[in-house]
């Protein structure tokens, strides 16, 4: 149905896509896998018409198509869910779904027949609790993510292309999204999918193509069949594989973090929990359930009722600087709008949260900055390795790396780190575990929030499971197993 | 939204509610009567129907800063000797043509020449004001006796109320329908909500802002063509500043300079706000440094008041 | 410049009533007062001058409005005059063409109106114009210059001008008048530029012509609030080989010129006086008076100011009159 | 960045060369001289340290209008009897805290007020220019003689300078190190690109946006002392639209409104431009009107040549 033939794209300085082919059927599920900044995310812009291709040809249905803006594309028939969410903030949840194709008269907007039809898409995605007339700025970010599939199933679409777009969702959603997937593919739809966790690729796709530096490495290999290692190779170019690194060699020292009974109204409620020096505890639950909520109270970000002790000093209500300053460090979930200054540096971006340590009276030793930063660059494997670009230059993934590199200067005691593997690549994930594992062993104590329940299941030492906002379990992790934890969470069920 | 709209407005009709409190006070017999009721909604009427123009380019999320030179040029090329001869028709026609044709320029400067808004109008208005001194060879042009029927929208009462007062209603009515039942508004706060966004979703984000700026381009022809019936005249210095006027109205009630965001309602009560202060300050007879003083005091505590209310919103 | 430790008493400005039988309380009247926004020097002594003198009467009630530069508030500002029923009208539009039709309505609503300096077009707007004359200020200005350099011999003399506001009438008119009595000793304006009323942009303005011209024989510079900041750039300028003329006479000029050391020789007056006048004037209109060294019963329909030259030799005479600029 | 830096300001090199062209050609003779770049210098420097106040707000994502009032203020405060008798020194500190003063409500108003900033520095423009014509009583106030020494940094030379010149270089230099070689100037991006980032990377937001409007004040308190020295005199009318120029200088040299992004060198760069554009019609004569029409053009034809080369930064 959809042939792509040797597409390039240049952009200043990187050649982000180096010949690519492209071959999707009419009714499958076509997964693309590849390393961060591998150009995924730029071939389905090309194809969305958000990039013009330098080289190369698309056919749509046996016939050439050159589709030269967004508009186009959607004519042809091709939606789109982008990598970072495309919504609106100030419009509706219908709005946003039908926008630039509203249900109108004349130009006249016909808001019912709007909000009916949004209520239909987001039944079908198995959201039926999202208003139609809510404000999208207002949602979570698993509902915006929502929002975007439900405004590319609003198109009568033959091509759904989605980047990543498990990558914000928890377990029960992903089903959901699998669900919806498998319809469209059963009424003929073709879907191209991106996603780094391998076992989503199992379970939905059909064939498989890589990339690797801009160029396709393996084309039409078949999802279920082909092995693991093989897939991760083809990608990375090395074997590893899900690897958690072995858990700590010695016992937890004294306690950094202790919050008592934290209290925010409508988030979440009597969190007690503490975290010791060299320990990692992981927070599981769904999305929606305040976890990120309870990071941003204790990191001061957020007015709650209750203690936050850290390092044996009660942190008095004085917000983030305090908090900073006392040796804690936040991840935040939403890199683009909560952690980067985008126009700016790599180097500006990872020396941001400890500056006072580059500075002398102010004046910041360039030299000692530059190095860190390169130091750091190598460390993470941040690609490209040029610390001077605009980190908006960089792919999602690498991005990420650059958020967490952030915190691994300045001495922290505690690092509260939120979805820190959202949207990184196999290989890169394993590296970041490693880094992780690497800070408790130097006695930080790590505060982790996932989605990804395996991850919180290999990387933390200890877990806390939440429902609603209130912790209804806590324990080794060496005790429990992702089904447990799973069902804890659905149903609520202490163990 | 239409319930949070009326929330948001809480702060600005308390402001105002003070403000007319205070007037009753100090001018009980003055204040409340029908004229000056009038005589306040006609001086509100021009940059009235330009602060509606305005609104929508500030949602879209650019600004024009040519407003005031733009209407300026068009009431000047609507008065010159050449324009009365074909009558008040055409006269009213060609002011509006101006405006728009300049703001169209406005919106092809940056939305085709992409150049940041501020100074694609900044420009604008320079040229402008100087193309209409030129015009105008400075001087200020006198509507004859035989097109009069434009100086009438001024002087002709219907139920008391003078004619151009409808012309401002009726602009103000039909923003607010095509900001707020049309494709046409929709769009317009999702280009300035999230231009790329807006892009992607298939929206001509480019042609859009175009038309924006040449609506208000528009508004500012009609704007002349009130301006040139309360005064009678064509003239380059009409309008100095209102960009800043209209733009603080739009600012104050409630619309995000960094767009995406807000009311026409929201502006037109930003700007009786301005009104009222104006009104208060002549029947009193504050002396003008005194009334500076006492108008910047009044914006920021209108706007606090407006902004304990945006607080939960935002 | 209010800067002079002994400044002159501020009732210099608004000379002391005639002792004339006019002067005797008569009905109550109230007076409506608008002008442009105070923010030149010349303008603020026409609104303290205007406030100055009806506080002299004890049968005036003063009126003063919101004082703008924007027409459309001006607008507002004399209809809320008209309806709070005064018994007279001070206006010193901001352009009288575009508020002549406010001031019909008030002549139609019964109330006189006193036209200040900037004319309305349509004689019936108003009762009784008094004002500067703008033609003649160009005109003595030119005189002076005319006859100074024709003294000297100088023959192609660059002669340049720094006007106030370009857009006002009231500039065209000075302009006008300069030339015309160059003209008379043949010669001509070699380059003019427009300034603001501001001390800043007579600075800005004079600096760049400086520039321009390196050899001047003559420059007139319209107002000397203005005027300060001209002085200013020739002095930084370390420039002196030409005559300057100035403005309106502010108590500033007079004192440069009465120091003798300046380039300013000479300023024709545009004395905010008239607003004295004018107030005084709508106080007899109101209570049905005519001017009592005049013959005719009422007041005469229009009163047009001399523009005089103040030089060193005549600057005692004329220092009481000057207002601050 | 400081390659891309110097390739974003090539266009305003082209720019000024053009101009420079133009102006080597039209006036061979006068053009050229020292003495005519000199005054140019000396034209620019006032607003030029207001300019560098002003890059640094709008870097940090907000916006100051009362720049022009509250030099005005300043000039005022510093000029009043009773400060001119404590000499001039006093007089330079007495004007340099005003500024700073009124900067610092801007700061405290945007910051812990949470105004937006438009309609903040609004509200001081109009009261600041209000309470420096009540304390002017609206006179000019002239300098004494025995003051003169704050005239002197206009009239006294060095190398040919005027020290005014100097003075404005030195801040430019000051405020170019400030952004671009401490913290603060880190954090002033960090803050004007994303102020949530900024917030939970640990940084005072708040606080650093109150110091923002606090350096803006200060450099208008320095622009009061230049003026001052230029004038001879403080005045309620100094300053008069200055905030449009700054702004316009600051947008020209590639400052976004948005703030995150910008240098103080494209600021001066685009202040140069107008300069040279108004030197240029003073000496070729250009009567007002044309010259408000060419300065539109070449404002466009400036930022179409410097977007070109931004493109493929962007
Ligand atoms: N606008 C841009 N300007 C310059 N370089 C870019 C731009 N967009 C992407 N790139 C570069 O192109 C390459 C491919 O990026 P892309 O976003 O397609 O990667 P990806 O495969 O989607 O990675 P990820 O898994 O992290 O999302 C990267 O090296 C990236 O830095
Ligand atoms: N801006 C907001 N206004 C009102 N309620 C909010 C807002 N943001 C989040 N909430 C509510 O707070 C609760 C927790 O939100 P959130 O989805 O961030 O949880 P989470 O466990 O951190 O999930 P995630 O996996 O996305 O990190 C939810 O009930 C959500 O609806
Ligand atoms: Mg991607
Ligand atoms: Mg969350």
């Amino acid at each position: 149905m959809l042939v792509m033939r040797g597409i390039v794209k240049q952009f200043p300085g990187v050649r982000a896509l180096d010949g690519v082919d492209l071959d999707v059927r009419a009714g499958e599920v076509h997964c693309l896998l590849g390393q961060n900044g591998a150009g995924k995310s730029t071939l389905i812009k090309v194809l969305a018409g958000v990039h013009r291709p330098d080289e190369g040809t698309i056919e749509f249905n046996g016939a050439p198509v050159s589709p030269g803006s967004p508009n186009d594309a959607i004519r042809l028939g091709f939606a789109t869910i982008y990598q970072e969410l495309d919504l609106v903030d100030g419009l509706s949840v219908a709005e946003n779904i039908f926008l630039g194709h509203e249900h109108a008269r004349l130009g006249f907007v016909r808001r019912a027949a709007g909000n009916r039809g949004a209520r239909e898409v987001l039944a079908r995605l198995g959201h039926p609790e999202i208003r139609p007339s809510a404000e999208v700025g207002r949602l979570s970010p698993a509902a915006k993510q929502v929002v975007s599939m439900a405004r590319a199933l609003s198109h009568d679409a033959r091509l759904i292309i989605m980047d990543e777009p498990s990558a914000a969702l928890a377990h029960d959603e992903v089903a959901n999204l699998f669900r919806i997937i498998r319809e469209l593919t059963a009424q003929g739809v073709a879907v191209v999918y991106i996603s780094h966790r391998l076992e989503e690729i199992r379970e939905i796709g059909d064939r498989v193509t890589v990339l690797k530096d801009g160029r396709t490495v393996a084309v039409g290999l078949p999802a279920r069949d082909t092995p693991t290692s093989q897939i991760v190779s083809l990608m990375t170019g090395r074997n590893v594989e899900y690897v958690f690194p072995p858990r700590a060699s010695r016992r937890p020292g004294d306690e950094v973090l202790r919050v008592e009974d934290l209290t925010s109204p409508g988030a979440f409620a009597g969190v007690t929990l503490s975290v010791r020096a060299g320990e990692i505890v992981g927070l599981a639950g769904l999305v929606g359930s305040g976890r990120s909520e309870i990071l941003e109270a204790v990191y001061g970000a957020r007015p709650a009722t209750g203690q936050v002790v850290l390092a044996g000093e009660r942190l008095r209500r004085g917000g983030v600087v305090r908090a900073v300053r006392r040796g804690m460090g936040l991840a935040p979930e939403e890199r683009k709008a909560q952690a980067l200054l985008l126009d700016q540096s790599v180097t500006a971006n990872i020396t941001l949260g400890s500056l006072p340590e580059f500075a002398r009276f102010g004046w910041i030793d360039r030299a000692r900055e530059r190095a860190e930063a390169t130091r750091l660059v190598e460390a993470l494997d941040i690609r490209p390795p040029a610390p001077e670009r605009p980190i908006k230059t960089l792919s999602g993934g690498n991005q990420q790396k650059a958020v967490l590199a952030r915190w691994l200067l300045g001495g922290r005691k505690l690092l509260l780190l939120d979805e820190p593997t959202r949207g990184v690549d196999v290989g890169a994930r394993a590296d970041l575990y490693a880094v992780i594992r690497g800070l408790a062993e130097q006695g930080i104590g790590v505060l982790l929030v996932s989605s990804e329940v395996p991850e919180v299941l290999g990387l933390a030492d200890r877990v806390l499971v939440l429902r609603e906002g209130s912790v209804i379990h806590q324990g080794a992790a060496e005790d429990l197993d992702e089904h447990r934890v799973l069902d804890m969470i659905m149903e609520g069920r202490a163990a | 939204m239409s319930r949070l709209g009326q929330m948001r407005h809480l702060g600005l009709f308390v402001a105002i509610g003070l403000l007319v409190i205070v007037g009753l006070i100090t001018k009980p017999d003055n204040f409340a009567t029908t004229s000056n009721v009038v005589s306040m909604l006609s001086l509100a009427a021009t940059i009235g129907v330009i602060t509606v123009g305005a609104t929508f380019v500030i949602i879209g999320g650019g600004i024009d800063l040519s407003v005031g030179a733009i209407m300026a040029l068009a009431s000047v090329w609507a008065t010159t000797l050449a324009t009365q001869e074909f009558g008040p028709f055409v006269m009213a026609v060609c002011a509006i043509l101006v405006g728009t044709g300049a703001g169209l320029v406005n919106g092809l400067l940056v939305a085709y020449g992409r150049l940041v808004p501020f100074i694609a109008t900044l420009a604008m208005l320079v040229a402008a004001r100087g193309l209409a001194q030129r015009m105008s060879d400075r001087k200020t042009q006198l509507i004859q006796t035989g097109n009069s029927a434009i100086v009438e929208l001024s002087t002709t009462r219907l139920l008391g109320i003078p004619l151009l007062v409808y012309v401002f209603a009726l602009v103000v009515v039909l923003g607010w329908i095509l900001l707020n039942r049309t494709t046409f508004g929709r769009r317009t706060y999702a280009v300035g909500g999230n231009p790329e966004a807006a892009r992607l979703a298939g929206i001509d984000v480019r042609r859009h802002t175009m038309l924006l700026y040449a609506l208000s381009g528009l508004c500012c022809g009609i704007a002349a063509i009130l301006i040139m019936a309360r005064t009678t005249t064509g003239s380059s210095t009409h309008g100095d500043l209102y960009e800043l006027d209209a733009i603080a109205a739009v600012i104050i009630g409630g619309t995000l300079l960094t767009g995406g965001r807000g009311t026409i309602i929201g502006s037109i009560l930003g700007l009786l706000i301005f009104t009222l202060i104006t009104n208060l300050f002549i029947l009193n007879g504050l002396n003008t440094s005194d009334q500076l003083i006492a108008k910047g005091l009044i914006i920021v505590v209108a706007v606090l008041l407006q902004r304990r209310n945006l607080k939960e919103i935002r | 410049t209010s800067n002079e430790p002994a400044a002159a008493p501020s009732s210099a400005a608004a000379p002391a009533p005639a002792a004339s039988g006019n002067d005797q309380p008569g009905t109550k009247v109230v007076i409506g007062f608008s002008a442009p926004a105070a923010d030149h020097g010349w303008i603020a002594a026409i609104a303290k001058n205007a406030e100055a003198t009806a506080k002299q009467y004890t049968d005036v009630e003063f009126r003063p409005v919101d004082p703008t530069n924007d027409i459309n508030q001006q607008i507002s500002a004399v209809e809320s005059l008209i309806a709070a029923k005064v018994a007279a009208l001070v206006i010193l539009p901001n352009d009288g063409q575009q508020l002549n039709q406010v001031a019909l309505q008030a002549t139609d609503a019964g109330i006189p109106v006193i036209n200040l300096d900037r004319v309305f077009p349509d004689k019936l707007a108003y009762r009784t114009w008094i004002g500067g004359d703008n033609y003649g200020m160009g005109v003595a200005a030119g005189h002076y210059i005319g006859a100074k350099l024709k003294e000297k011999g100088v023959s192609n003399p660059v002669i340049l001008e720094i006007q106030g506001i370009a857009t006002l009438p009231l500039t065209q008119d000075r302009s006008k008048g300069f030339a015309d009595a160059l003209k008379t000793y043949g010669f001509s304006v070699t380059a003019k530029q427009d300034a603001k009323f501001t001390v800043e942009t007579g600075n800005q303005v004079a600096a760049g012509l400086l520039q321009a011209h390196k050899k001047i024989d003559a420059l007139w510079n319209h107002d000397d609030d203005q005027g300060v900041g001209v002085l200013a750039a020739i002095k930084e300028a370390n420039r002196s080989e030409f005559v300057m003329v100035g403005g309106a006479g502010s108590l500033n000029a007079m004192k440069e010129i009465q120091s003798g050391s300046s380039v300013l020789e000479a300023t024709v007056t545009y004395s905010p006086t008239m607003a004295s006048s004018a107030i005084k004037l709508a106080r007899l209109i109101a209570q049905g008076k005519g001017m009592s060294d005049l013959v005719e019963n009422q007041v005469p329909q229009s009163i047009t100011l001399a523009s005089e030259t103040i030089t060193k030799e005549n600057v005692e005479k004329y220092l009481p009159l000057g207002f601050e600029s």
